[in-house]
């Protein structure tokens, strides 16, 4: 496995320089994720199974925020994302409420789903935003499409689509970034190569030496990143999606990282080396870019304090307004599955 | 009036939609200059560029996702599968993105995916088959099938227009072989209505696409025999008209059901149980599914003859109900 | 008689099998150390190692594929979805290379695919699905659904041994929450051998997986109403065993079919047809189907319960049928 | 398109040396597969529609025979072969007679499939000669699978599967390649390049620019070699199966050729221009053959005009055979879909 964890040199990209509130917006958005996703497991593991507001499973992205913050910040508000089942750090970015998500969590009402679909499986086409397909890769020829339609319509407007290192292993990838290759389409394809697909670990996923690679087969470039640095995620995503807003066709960014908890939160992941998980711990996304706020002086103790109580007051007040909510009931509304019937 | 065939037919409702409307679009396999396998869209590229006829790789799960995706964005995408029988390569993009999408999220997709199915073109297991009753098992797919070049057109223009994602299934077999009235102007032929193509007091027989020509000719040579069959063209799987059908057995009180598909698990298993959840107490007789055997499509014309559906099937059938 | 779980009774047989076949081995994702998503596989990989317990990359269309292939080389390997919602991504790979296979080519494949599936888990869309009618309308896939961990066992083995490719459909919810006696040794239970679960005399209910035992509870309730449910357990939907199911039938001349799947266009269908068309004189009230909403499987508890056929809807139907 | 044309420089192979023989086998069968399939197309440009022996469609692998030829003939016995459609080389190779291949597309009595499949889709399990399947690289898994049992039972054997460079488009070879590269499957990936799929020229089937250098994203060997030189293919796939034998895993050889006759017998391929045709007919694979084989003093003008006379006697004796042989008639035994029923 340690073979994949050696990240390309980045290029110095000092040069491309982040606004401040780019920085310190991805900062609260990596905190608020984190957590968001605590409390998701936390709640999971503590309460009545009888009335549970984290209803089924949850999926976290605990250690790998920096991937679906960083990426989605490049965005612009009319772009797309298509979400895989490890951006919750994109959805906030883009604007879901954690309100929002509790209440998708518990399916109460006013969820986004309604109830019918369930945890990270929820976005809204005004916002943009294309809801995760459990069969994984399932996102990708969509984001083509939708990337296709700009194009057509003239808009500049890109896509970005993640997907995992083990979905990688799936047709539809290639098919999507084949496809992709050929029409020039402005999306970003995302890897988060978190090293494990459930229990299977990347080399036995693939023989690949470098996912990344895999773009020479589409002509189209790529490159890895360390995944649990914020800035380099910004900095190679934003220079793909400049690409692609520029007509130059699509580009395969690999984030390597390092899955810190179980599958879901129903897994104690025992299968994990843990000697791996504790190296890991030490290169946390929110320590990185926390180090690196703090270097720059753009973020002062108590600033950082600050930040901490909004993202838990924040949480707080989430969880206890979904908790507030009621449960969605059966209506004839909620069986549609046409819109014109 | 004027008569096209059917795949002419099909091809004038493109143009004109693609005409009368920017966002819609071709998408698929050879599309391009070279007009489709069959030819369906022949001229299009020449007319509209390859903006607007896209001619793609051998990639079916893109097309239905550039469809899915495309229509989510504004456009109204007009897929073509080359045979119907190559959706199996893309069956999670359909069924796990496409058919629960409204379902889950509440957005709609207004794309058609054309699927050009059926037999008869000594073709062989891979080119032939009739895989409706998988997309009318599965929630969220609106399923259409002309019977006639009228309907072809009317249906595919109604088809566009829908808000909502339609297969559209053409018969390969009725393309350059059925020919018929089409007015020259757009029109539609709205989803989830059946026709009553021929009336008759004594048997109702439920068909769609290629198969209802051979109820047609059964209808014909019955007739001699002085039994009236009233022959229901459901058009639309998905939204169906139950009404019709149920109407026309009402006054029948004999029905068999007709496809080309594989009789087991077919639609026809699914027509024949809502006549009898419906209406019970109107079976004079018990009725009577005529389908494919259950087997892939032979290749040999002799074996595929004696695996498709027949007029002498849908005879023995009639003369049966007649009796009974 | 010892009792196992439903889904240690599936371990076992793939374990007694493994031991007692040289051949017979375990392709999956996530099989290995971690025992599969369910467990199911837990503790094969340390007896019998990474040659017989073969952890996969994300491949469904791959761990198809080498179910056929090591099959028509000698293997008997027993293949597993990690749940039945992905076949999807297989599709062609089972329809159109597996299904057909043998009557292309006259070799046949000795594989079994597991297939966790059903719902009641609240795990919504995509970890729910009954897709057993898909397969059930294609020709070419012999179909199992064991209800009990009996059956379970049995069928498995039998599956294992069975010369043909055979989509073995296991519910997930019976897994850890169903016990009931299993032999130690080995043993058979047949193909297409469907079992009288419960002798009844006013009405037949023909079922299988799960709603095995939600026909048994309604049973038990219906009792007190003086309401005598014969309950048919179909195990194998191909083969099918019609003659169980028309003798019950035969018997009570009032049924009712019952599946978790969607209802329109599901094996229900079929059965109801098989009924009409073949004792359709012993019926002395309509038939009646129960199944899913036609949607896609909810994720939230109250609505999933409320897409789900119920006791309730039995119960309901069984009343109705009693006053016919 | 033209980029496509140019072949890495092969190494000098002389070293392996091929034997006589097998030189002047594969020259045989690239005569009859020729002569086999130009009496395809002639038999079905002018056969009475009403009592074809051409039945349905022909398709042909004209100016791409050594592909197939030359891939074929490194297999022993007892190795297996996944047809595709452009593989009739192969199926001569590895013991179908030209009766049997004629019986198969007229639907006769004898033929392999009885009819219930047609033309190129044949083979026979016995022979290890796996049929093709309509959906392109669906043969890739099921050679996966051939291969594992191989390596599972300790057998030493190695399968080869062939595509085109339309169908490396698709999911299925994807996943097929990566797999093959975790379990390092003993098998040889043959692709066809044709550079053309139907009338999708290959610059619009991928923006790669080599798509052997896909076999990097599956961390195995990948090259390309001149598909009209059978020696060439010979070489670079007997290197890649002797790999396969040892134990060693997968290789991708991607063989550049031009499909020189339509799609199908049905197709008169006016879309592919005429200059590129006549480029490629002067480096029709069995002029190559012949003049290697003439300058290496292997075959005397004699011997030449020897083979190709049995190669036609051969083909005429196929052609009467088969139209001798009654059509197969519908019977219980060919519904049958199981072993047991
Ligand atoms: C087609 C399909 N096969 C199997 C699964 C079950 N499954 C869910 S997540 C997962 C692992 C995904 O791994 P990866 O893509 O690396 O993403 P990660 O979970 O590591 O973020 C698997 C196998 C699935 N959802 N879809
Ligand atoms: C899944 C699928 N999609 C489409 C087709 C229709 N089709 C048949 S052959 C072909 C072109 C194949 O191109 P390539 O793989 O390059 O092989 P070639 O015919 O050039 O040898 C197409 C698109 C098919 N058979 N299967
Ligand atoms: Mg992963
Ligand atoms: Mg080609």
């Amino acid at each position: 496995m340690g073979r994949h964890l050696k990240v390309a040199a980045t290029e110095n990209r000092e040069s491309i320089t982040i606004p401040r509130e780019k920085l310190l917006s991805m900062y609260y958005y990596l905190l608020l994720t984190r957590e968001l996703e605590n409390r998701v497991l936390t709640l999971y593991q503590n309460q009545n199974p009888m009335d549970p507001l984290i209803v089924g499973k949850g999926y976290l992205s605990t250690g790998q925020e920096a991937i679906s913050v960083g990426s989605s910040s490049t965005l612009e508000k009319d772009d797309w994302f298509c979400a895989s089942h490890r951006d919750m750090g994109a959805h906030l970015v883009r604007g879901f409420t954690p309100r929002e998500v509790f209440l998708q969590y518990g399916c109460r009402e006013g969820s986004i789903t309604k109830g019918r679909d369930g945890n990270v499986h929820f976005g809204d086409i005004n916002r943009h935003m294309i809801p995760f397909i459990s069969h994984m890769g399932a996102n990708l020829p969509i984001g083509n499409g939708v990337a296709a339609a700009a194009l057509y319509k003239g808009e500049k407007t890109v896509v970005i689509a993640p997907f995992g290192d083990g979905a990688a292993s799936q047709g539809v990838i290639h098919e999507a970034m084949n496809y992709a290759g050929v029409f020039k389409l402005p999306v970003v394809f995302v890897l988060n190569n978190n090293q494990w697909a459930i229990s299977t670990p990347i080399s036995r996923q693939t023989a690949a030496k470098n996912l990344y690679e895999r773009a020479i087969g589409y002509g189209f470039p790529g490159k890895a990143v360390d995944g649990n640095n914020v800035v380099e995620v910004y900095h190679a995503v934003k220079e793909a999606t400049d690409r692609a807003r520029r007509g130059e066709g699509p580009t395969l960014i690999e984030c390597r990282t390092m899955r810190l908890t179980g599958h879901g939160t129903h897994d104690p992941a025992t299968y994990v080396p843990k000697e791996e998980l504790e190296m890991w711990k030490k290169k946390d996304p929110i320590l990185v870019c926390r180090h690196y706020l703090t270097e720059k002086n753009l973020l002062s103790p108590e600033e950082d304090k600050k930040v901490q109580e909004r993202v838990t007051a924040e949480i707080d007040d989430a969880v206890e307004y979904a908790r507030s909510q009621p449960l969605i009931k059966p209506s004839p509304e909620l069986d549609r599955v046409f819109l014109k019937m | 009036m004027r008569e096209l065939y059917y795949g002419e037919a099909i091809r004038e409702a493109v143009r004109q939609e693609m005409r009368a409307d920017e966002r819609v679009y071709v998408v698929g396999e050879d599309v391009g200059t070279y007009g489709g396998v069959y030819g369906i869209s022949k001229g299009l590229f020449e007319e509209f560029g390859d903006k607007r006829v896209k001619n793609t790789p051998i990639s079916e799960i893109s097309i239905v996702g550039e469809a899915i995706g495309a229509s989510l964005n504004g456009l109204r995408p007009v897929a073509e599968m080359q045979f119907s029988d190559f959706i199996t390569t893309a069956m999670s993009t359909l069924f796990d993105a496409a058919a629960p999408f409204y379902f889950r999220i509440g957005a709609n997709l207004p794309f058609v995916l054309r699927c050009p199915f059926g037999g008869g073109q000594r073709i062989g297991p891979y080119h032939s088959k009739c895989p409706e009753a998988w997309m009318f098992h599965t929630p969220g797919l609106k399923i259409v099938a002309p019977s006639t070049p009228y309907d072809a057109k009317g249906l595919l223009i109604a088809a566009i227009r829908d808000p909502d994602p339609v297969i559209y299934f053409e018969h390969k077999k009725l393309y350059y072989e059925l020919k018929g009235e089409v007015p020259e102007e757009s029109y539609e032929v709205p989803l989830g209505k059946a026709s009553i193509v021929r009336e008759g007091s004594d048997i109702t027989i439920v068909s769609y696409g290629w198969m209802v020509h051979l109820a047609r000719e059964a209808a014909k040579l019955l007739e001699k025999e002085g039994i009236s069959l009233e022959i229901v063209d459901l058009r639309s799987l998905c939204p169906l008209d139950e009404e019709t059908m149920l109407a026309s057995f009402k006054k029948t009180n004999k029905i068999i059901f007709l496809h080309e598909a594989w009789l087991r698990g077919g639609v026809g298993a699914e027509l024949l149980s809502i006549i009898c959840e419906k209406a019970f107490d109107y079976l004079a007789a018990p009725p009577i599914r005529i389908g494919a055997k259950n087997t892939p499509v032979p290749y040999s014309p002799l074996l595929e003859d004696d695996y498709l559906p027949s007029v002498q099937d849908i005879l023995e059938a009639a003369r049966k109900l007649k009796s009974a």
